[in-house]
């Protein structure tokens, strides 16, 4: 038996190998450099990486290739498309991560001991997270390029692990956040079981652990079609997991508010934008043909995402669940975009998750700002009268929940415009009809936040708006640019995301 | 011995894997449930790789393997970070976070 | 000359300028949107002038590539009836400035975000009846509705908010159900011939009469929340009670007609097959909220709901013009539009200043100003005998076109239409009555006349009530060609009279 | 047909007057009344000026118009604002002008304490300048605004006093019931251009003979109940005596002499249409017929003495509509009594005035009595007028009156007879109320308080009680000698339908008619004159009093049939549409909340739970494949 060596195309791999070589310098900067350097030194390593990536997933646009990786990877435009997104979603949610206000200064420590006040006045900090958010983003870069079924489960994987540490961190409410983190675990190994065992009868259906080969199947119809049908409905829980579909969504609300509300952040753009990536991957090219088969289910599970998600935000009091509640309802938009399976549905849910992605990092940006002296305060009756406090965080905010409701001149109207428009022409009047009324219904929630912040008068209750970080400024005010600048002149972008998103096989 | 068979016994293992998590409350035995789900997948993994006669199933299980290794660390991380803290490891105590 | 991309940017500019000014000077702010409004006001009569009244196609076209991948261009381009919709919003603005110098005083916010939020509307309001791109008109079409509910909630008194969230939500539930309608057209037009959102390429789309009937609903529904028809009117209420009067003025003389500018230019031109089938029912709709707002506004105790509730009863006879297809019915419908902006700015003015000045909007607050408070009293008289329809203020005109319009092919709606000319007379007499004759009531005695500014506001708007009233050609003119483009458009002619049947 | 440049004049100038003593304010207070009695008098001269014009032209010629500007100009619908001055609009003008400049320079002198006396000229320009749009509109779209013109000056004369109360609710009362007939207008209107696509008089009357019957029928039924109207006419009748809160020579000039009568007006210019419309025309005379034995009932029991006089008003003029309706004879008669009423019931009302004034503004008769002394030339003035109405030859109404019953029972058959006698009871009645007005306002014995101090009017109002009661006395005969006012209006009525059937010798018909009047004379004699008149109306009266001091219980008609069922319907409406359509919409909010709630529950915070709902997905997906395999 030969051993053929592998044939890597490094520079396509690029941003992925940038990405897992600044994750393990931090790991060594952790064992080697002094407790005070760290939190500098990580921060200019983690930015610089990504950077480095993204600047690399710029360089290789336009570039297409089967075989980047022995087949295991493919590199073309959606995928690039997708993992720039990942990558700026990452940076400008590092900018929240940064400030150490939110994490731990001991994660082993128990909640309230003496070790924990140690820690604290030690001023320690857990630059831990960095290193592990990179790791993450190298497991969301490769999940969406995966091109055969080890890559996606290892891909998977890779950007969960980290995940599940992170919403643990929490430096107040540690018990709440430490729950989110077992829940968050359990529930994703749950989900991650059920994925594996789906990938296991699609082997079984098609006798090959490539895309190219289980398409070949579904395509020839050789093979079993109940080994098929179980394959797909498995391995499609575990993506519908990770983006927070119903009934696999009830993870998200208890894990968006437990976990650290920049991780919620970083989590719930930058995974919705690796596993939509995935799920576009595996339905626009692998089960293509047997659309018959899902397109029905994945519109039921649309439509009851949307109704469910807008139904649940109206009754929240805590704004990361509502904001949670809302990103159920958005997985159900962007269902639509899988349902659409054609060009302009392709191009609409990059669009879309790009746009969402940053409005989300720039919502949960404003969350970190309204703090009382025990920290972050998400109970939204005490977020009453905080334009009067704080124009700036108020009306950043407002913008955002306007880009959640599709409000015209924000980027969440091209983007369900773009999406809705897709998934009819494909006949999904169905999904579009629910998509439109649950937007009504996920209307009246956001408005009535905004009513809290400008039209209440503010209690007296201690709850202050901090000095925005000038990082955490910067977080605020590029999400905020990016979703009126996609709201008001998206053509460049749209003709970008067009030109370049075509799946190649 | 018909493969088949082999199959079923993967789906059983499955099964009892997905009911034991539901119904059981120590975090630890939770993630062994889950534990024995992922090994059922790699049985059927192995299987399938028998019958089809080739190799790739068997790549995937050891993979599956590492990760579940790796998430072994992970869990078991969390889940004894939680013991400390509460000095419980029914999951059914952690329930602060609902509605 | 690029009149409206002008004219849309001209508010853009005062409003840039207004939030670079010190907030502490407020003065500067009211001045320059006093300006800026009357410059746009110049502007727009200078367009007006070089608008040839006989050509029907669109006139000072401009179009720019927007989003090319979808087709959307932001293209613009007026027809008469548009024109004098922009007309009648271009002279309200400063009218509005003017008239409401100190209502920015009691809002939450600063005077300057009050007339920066003015002047974005202002461009929005041309905006959306420039717009000959749906989706751009759809864009506006919403976006404005953010303005206006900041206006609301920001600036108004009483329950703000609720009437403010109540708007919002009443206008995007409609709006949302366009969207849905604009997707669907979106989506044919690519099928037959490539992605558009021109009005004109969409109007020649083929769809089967079940799809045109859904999608000219979606478009109706939203037009008739925002008009407001029966029963879609509830919000309009308590909205105008809450807000300032200026405020007022805009959202039922300019946002409202939105509502039935759109019927013409959309659901008729767009549908025309579906807009014959729902005739019959939109019909009964508009004569239900003639009679319907005439009562609700009788049995109103709140001063500005009873404004409100006229204007849902003017609204049934807008409405009702536009789907009689007859020319009469069309170009009465058109000018209604226009006269009613006017009406119901003199009537919110004077009752704001009435409300600013007694600390009431209940009407039976008020009693006997006429003797203390003349001009004001006389202000409001005739802004309620215009709203009322007296011969010789402009309204008449208007109403009497769209009654015998009607008439001529809709005997019955346009019977029980005219019985809403008498509940007309008692839900103006009534407050008429209770608030300036009688006695003076205790906490009236010692309110002060309208001063030389509230004049200068009110003048000019009950100066073209009369002249209207007697001299309603020139606008007339400008209208008829439009109106009967419509017509024809949807291969109607007017009905001939029946003499020679003995 | 000629055109003229100058009729504009005939309404610009009061309408002028008007506009500057409204927008100069007070500063007009000094010199107000004399701009608006000098534009009432300058119009009047116009309109003499005119006559003297037209008496000029040869007959065929003698209608002329003014186009001003194209008023309203859509597809067919083609609207000039113009005029039209012809025999018949020229006899309105002068009355309009003549009277209204006598009433200005009455109110004068009447108005003189009262601080707002500049505004009150304002109004009655404003009217003069409606009224004669009115009449001089050449089309029923011109003519509508002036018609409601002349409501708007009525209602703020009216309530012109509005500080009171009541009064502002008579005046509201009037301006609501208007509108009814005003509607019956723009139907009409509508009608006409419907059937015909015109709505000019001339228009109309070259198409009207080409329409259909049942067109022209409900045009005329529409018409009438707008003369109903404006009119005071059965059934829209219960306004006019309300309306007299207004001053008093706004009831001897708006409520007496000229708006009343524009339904006269109306019907007699729209003879082209009743002419065509047989059952129209049935109607016009019923309604004339019954109002004229409504308004002599009331009159009976009135003690306020404008009141007995507006309830002779409505009772008159129901004599004119019963004319104008009988058809191309009774037009010219109709407003022959037009212009004698004018005369001598606006004479009477200024005459009223002139009492009041002098017994601090009373109006109860029965706190009159024996006025003559103090007040010989009212009483002198009224007096002639009390002879005109009664028919007393050769008093004005003589001839007036007597031509409508003598027309009325030449009607023919049935209908002749019965009209004849409705009339005849009509003058007895008459003659029984107005005198008893005289006995109790200026025989017996004196009735008034301590405090006043009856005396006579200055000149400056008796002046035009003088010039009127000389109409009294000779506008009749001058205007019916050798049928002067007939043939001067005989070509513009169609009558080439005219029959000439005498059922009685007008002889017969005056002696008839004498005979009436002095048993009505002679009763209330009986009544009041032989007896002592309480200065409290007696509370034991027979149940028709009391029926006929109601007013024949016409407000509780309407407030029964109208306004309660509206308020109640109000009432409802704004707690429906708070309940009903507002509550729906609040319903499917709360069900959406209530929804959220509910799925809120699913949340429970066990991951087990959580990971049951995964499980429980899972197993559907399996059914559903189960499902798509079988």
């Amino acid at each position: 038996m030969t051993f053929t060596a592998p044939v890597l195309s490094y520079t396509l791999l690029s941003p992925i190998l940038i990405l897992l070589g600044g994750a393990l310098i931090g790991v060594l900067v952790e064992a080697f450099v002094s407790k005070a350097l760290r939190p500098v030194v990580q921060l200019t390593l983690t930015l610089g990486t990504l950077m480095l990536s993204l600047f690399q997933v710029w360089r290789i646009r336009g570039e297409q290739s089967l075989t980047p990786a022995m087949g295991s990877l493919v590199i073309d435009g959606p995928a690039v498309l997708l993992q720039g997104s990942i990558l700026v979603i990452a940076i400008i949610s590092i900018f929240l991560i940064a400030d150490t206000e939110h994490f731990t200064p001991l994660a082993a420590a128990l909640p309230g001991s003496a070790e924990e006040r140690e820690a604290a006045q030690a001023g320690n900090q857990v630059t831990e997270v960095y290193p592990l958010t990179l790791f993450a983003v190298s497991g969301m870069m490769i999940f969406p390029i995966a091109s055969d079924l080890i890559m996606l489960f290892v891909a998977l994987e890779m950007l969960s692990l980290p995940l599940y540490l992170m919403a643990g961190l929490s430096r107040r409410r540690r018990l709440a956040s430490q729950e989110s983190a077992l829940k968050y675990f359990l529930l994703g190994s749950f989900a991650s079981a059920f994925f594996l065992f789906g990938a296991a009868y699609l082997y079984g259906f098609s006798g090959s652990i490539t895309f190219a080969g289980i398409r070949e199947s579904v395509i020839g119809g050789s093979g079993n079609d109940v080994l098929l049908l179980i394959g797909m409905a498995f391995l499609s829980i575990g993506l519908l997991f990770k983006v927070g579909a119903v009934p696999f969504h009830s993870w998200s609300p208890d894990v968006y508010q437990g976990a650290p509300t920049p991780i919620t952040a970083f989590m719930a753009a930058a995974t919705k934008v690796a596993a939509f990536g995935a799920m576009l991957r595996i339905f626009y090219t692998v089960f293509a043909n047997a659309e018959w088969s899902w397109t029905p289910i994945i519109s039921a599970i649309a439509i009851i995402s949307m109704l469910l998600g807008s139904l649940v935000a109206i009754s929240q009091r805590d704004v990361k669940r509502m904001l949670a509640y809302s990103s159920i309802a958005h997985a159900g938009f962007l269902l639509s975009g899988i349902i659409a399976l054609n060009k302009a549905g392709l191009d609409a849910t990059i669009f879309y998750l790009f746009a969402y992605g940053v409005a989300t990092v720039g919502g949960f940006a404003v969350v970190t700002l309204v703090r009382d002296s025990s920290g972050e305060v998400t109970d939204l009756n005490r977020w009453k009268g905080l334009g009067k406090r704080s124009p700036f965080a108020a009306s950043a905010f407002a913008l955002f929940l306007l880009a959640f409701a599709g409000i015209p001149l924000t980027s969440g109207f091209i983007g369900k415009f773009s999406i809705f428009s897709a998934a009819y022409e494909n006949g999904a009047t169905a999904v579009v009809i629910t998509g439109v009324l649950s937007s009504a219904i996920a209307a009246f929630f956001y408005i009535r936040v905004i009513v809290l912040m400008f039209f209440t008068d503010a209690v007296e209750d201690g709850t202050a708006v901090e000095i925005p970080s000038i990082l955490t400024r910067a977080t605020v005010v590029i999400s905020a640019v990016i979703t009126l600048v996609l709201g008001i002149y998206p053509a460049p972008v749209l003709d970008f995301i067009t030109d370049l998103a075509i799946f190649i096989r | 011995m018909n493969a088949a068979n082999y199959l079923y016994i993967s789906a059983l293992l499955f099964t009892i894997g997905a009911v034991g998590v539901v119904v059981r409350r120590n975090a630890i035995v939770v993630f062994m449930c889950i534990e024995l789900m992922l090994n059922a997948a790699n049985l059927s993994f192995v299987t399938f790789s028998r019958i089809n006669g080739d190799l790739d199933g068997q790549v995937m299980a050891f993979f599956t393997m590492v990760v579940a290794a790796c998430e072994v660390v992970v869990g078991l991380a969390i889940i004894v970070t939680i013991y400390r803290s509460r000095r419980s490891a029914s999951v059914d105590d952690a329930s602060l976070l609902k509605r | 000359m690029k009149w409206l991309s002008l004219l849309m940017l001209l508010p853009l500019a005062g409003a840039a300028i207004i939030s670079a000014l010190p907030k502490s000077n407020e003065k500067a702010a009211k001045q320059a949107a006093l300006a800026t409004t009357l410059v746009v006001m110049a502007a727009t009569i200078a367009m007006a002038v070089g608008f040839q009244r006989d050509n029907v196609d669109l006139q000072f076209v401009e179009s720019y590539a927007w989003i090319p991948s979808f087709g959307i261009n932001f293209a613009l381009g007026v027809d008469a009836i548009a024109l004098v919709l922009i007309l009648m919003s271009t002279i309200l603005a400063p009218v509005v400035v003017l008239a409401g110098w100190n209502e920015a005083h009691g809002g939450r916010w600063s005077v300057k975000t009050f007339y920066v939020l003015i002047l974005v509307l202002e461009t929005m309001m041309i905006g959306v009846f420039a717009a000959t791109d749906l989706f751009l008109f759809y864009v506006i079409f919403e976006a404005m509705l953010i303005p206006v509910y900041f206006l609301i909630g920001g600036y108004g008194t009483g329950e703000r908010s609720a009437a403010a969230v109540k708007f919002l939500l009443y206008s995007l539930f409609g709006g949302l159900l366009m969207l849905a309608s604009i997707i669907a057209l979106y989506v044919m037009s690519g099928a037959q011939g490539g992605h558009t959102f021109d009005l004109d390429k969409l109007s020649q789309l083929q769809m089967s009469s079940t799809t045109q009937n859904l999608l000219f609903l979606g478009f109706f529904i939203a037009f008739a929340i925002k008009a407001p028809v029966w029963p879609f009117h509830t919000w309009l209420p308590d909205a105008a009670k809450s807000a300032t009067p200026g405020t007022s003025v805009l959202l039922l003389g300019v946002l409202d007609k939105v509502g039935t500018f759109g019927m013409i230019r959309y659901c008729l031109t767009l549908f025309p097959e579906a807009s014959k089938t729902f005739t019959p029912l939109i019909m009964i709709l508009a004569v239900i909220s003639i009679v319907y707002g005439a009562f609700l506004a009788i049995g109103a105790k709140d001063i500005k709901r009873l404004i409100a509730y006229t204007s849902i009863s003017h609204f049934g006879f807008i409405t009702m013009g536009i789907f009689a297809m007859t020319s009469q019915a069309q170009s009465g419908a058109t000018l209604y539009m226009f006269n009613h902006g006017f009406s119901t700015a003199a009537l919110f003015l004077v009752a704001g200043w009435m409300i600013a000045r007694r600390g009431s909007s209940t009407i039976s607050d008020f009693g006997g100003l006429q003797r203390v408070t003349p001009v004001m009293a006389w202000s409001f008289f005739i802004a309620g005998m215009s709203s009322l329809a007296l011969p010789g203020l402009s309204s008449f005109v208007s109403e009497f076109l769209v009654l015998v319009g009607t008439f001529t092919r809709y005997p019955v709606h346009a019977i029980i239409a005219t019985f809403g000319i008498v509940l007309a007379a008692l839900y103006i007499l009534i407050p008429v009555q209770k608030a300036l004759h009688g006695p003076t009531t205790a906490g009236n005695e010692n309110l002060k006349d309208l001063n030389l500014r509230e004049k200068l506001a009110i003048a000019p708007v009950i100066a073209i009530i009369v002249v209207l009233g007697f001299y309603p050609s020139p606008l007339l003119n400008v209208i008829n060609p439009a109106a009967k483009h419509v017509i024809s458009q949807m291969g109607f002619t007017d009905p001939v009279p029946s003499i020679g049947d003995k | 047909m000629t055109t003229s440049t100058s009729l504009v004049y005939l309404i610009a100038l009061p309408l002028a007057g008007a506009a500057i003593l409204l927008l100069a304010g007070r500063r007009a207070d000094k010199w107000g009344h004399l701009l608006g009695t000098a534009m009432s008098a300058s119009s009047f001269g116009v309109g003499l000026y005119q006559l003297m014009l037209m008496l000029d032209r040869p007959t065929e010629q003698r209608p002329i118009g003014q186009k001003l500007f194209e008023w309203i100009n859509v597809g067919e619908f083609k609207v000039d604002a113009g005029l039209l001055l012809d025999q018949l609009s020229i006899c309105f003008v002068l009355l309009i002008t003549g009277v209204g400049t006598l009433i200005h320079i009455y109110s004068i002198s009447y108005m003189s304490h009262d601080k707002d006396r500049r505004r009150f000229f304002a109004y009655l320009n404003l009217f003069i300048a409606a009224m004669l749009l009115l009449v001089l509109g050449d089309s029923y779209l011109n003519l509508y605004v002036g018609w409601e013109g002349v409501g708007l000056a009525s209602y703020l004369l009216i309530g012109f006093w509005n500080q009171k109360p009541a009064y502002a609710t008579a005046s509201k009362k009037a301006f609501v019931m208007n509108r009814i007939g005003d509607m019956g207008l723009s139907f009409a209107i509508m009608i006409a251009f419907a059937t015909m696509g015109t709505v000019s008089f001339a228009g109309v009357q070259e198409h009207a003979h080409h329409a259909s019957e049942a067109a022209l029928t409900g045009m005329g039924i529409m018409l009438l109940v707008a003369a109903a109207g404006k009119s005071a006419q059965f059934p829209l009748q219960a306004w006019l005596g309300d309306a007299m809160a207004g001053p008093t020579p706004v009831s001897a000039l708006i409520h007496a002499a000229t708006m009343v009568t524009a339904g006269v007006y109306l019907i007699t210019r729209s003879n082209f249409v009743f002419d065509a419309a047989p059952t129209a025309q049935l109607l016009v005379v019923i309604v004339g017929a019954i109002t004229l034995m409504f308004g002599a009932l009331i009159g009976t029991a009135k003690d306020d003495i404008k009141k007995a006089l507006a309830a002779s008003t409505m009772s008159q003029i129901g004599y004119m509509i019963l004319a104008a309706g009988l058809g191309p004879v009774g037009y010219a008669f109709a407003i022959m009594h037009l212009l004698t009423h004018g005369f001598f019931k606006a004479g009477m009302f200024l005459g009223a005035g002139s009492v009041m004034h002098g017994m601090n503004d009373e109006v109860n008769m029965r706190k009159y009595g024996a006025l003559r002394k103090f007040m010989p030339i009212t009483f002198v003035t009224f007096g002639l007028g009390y002879l005109a109405i009664l028919g007393v030859p050769p008093f004005a109404g003589f001839y007036s009156k007597d031509m409508i019953i003598e027309t009325a029972f030449n009607a023919g058959g049935a209908k002749g007879i019965i009209l004849g006698v409705t009339t005849l009871i009509g003058a007895a009645i008459t003659a029984f109320y107005m005198t008893r007005v005289m006995i109790l306002t200026f025989t017996g014995t004196k009735r008034w308080d301590d405090d006043a101090h009856p005396h006579e009017s200055p000149w400056l109002m008796w002046l035009p009680m003088a010039v009127l009661a000389i109409g009294s006395v000779s506008s009749g005969f001058l205007l019916s000698r050798g049928d002067a006012l007939e043939n001067w209006l005989h070509p513009l009525f169609d009558h080439h339908a005219e029959h000439e059937a005498h059922l009685f010798e007008p002889i017969v018909v005056s002696a008839m008619a004498l005979t009436m009047v002095a048993i009505g004379v002679a009763i209330a004699f009986v009544k009041y004159a032989r007896q002592e008149v309480s200065s409290v109306a007696p509370e034991n009266v027979s149940i028709f009093t009391k029926i006929a001091r109601q007013d024949l219980m016409q407000d509780r008609f309407n407030e029964a049939v109208f306004m309660r069922p509206g308020q109640a319907l109000t009432t409802t409406l704004v707690a429906a549409d708070d309940a009903v359509i507002d509550g729906a919409v609040r319903g499917v909010g709360q069900v959406a909340m209530g929804s959220g709630s509910a799925l809120r529950g699913l949340q429970n915070g066990y991951v087990r739970s959580y990971a049951a709902m995964i499980l429980v997905g899972a197993i559907a997906l399996i059914g559903a494949i189960w499902v798509v395999v079988q």
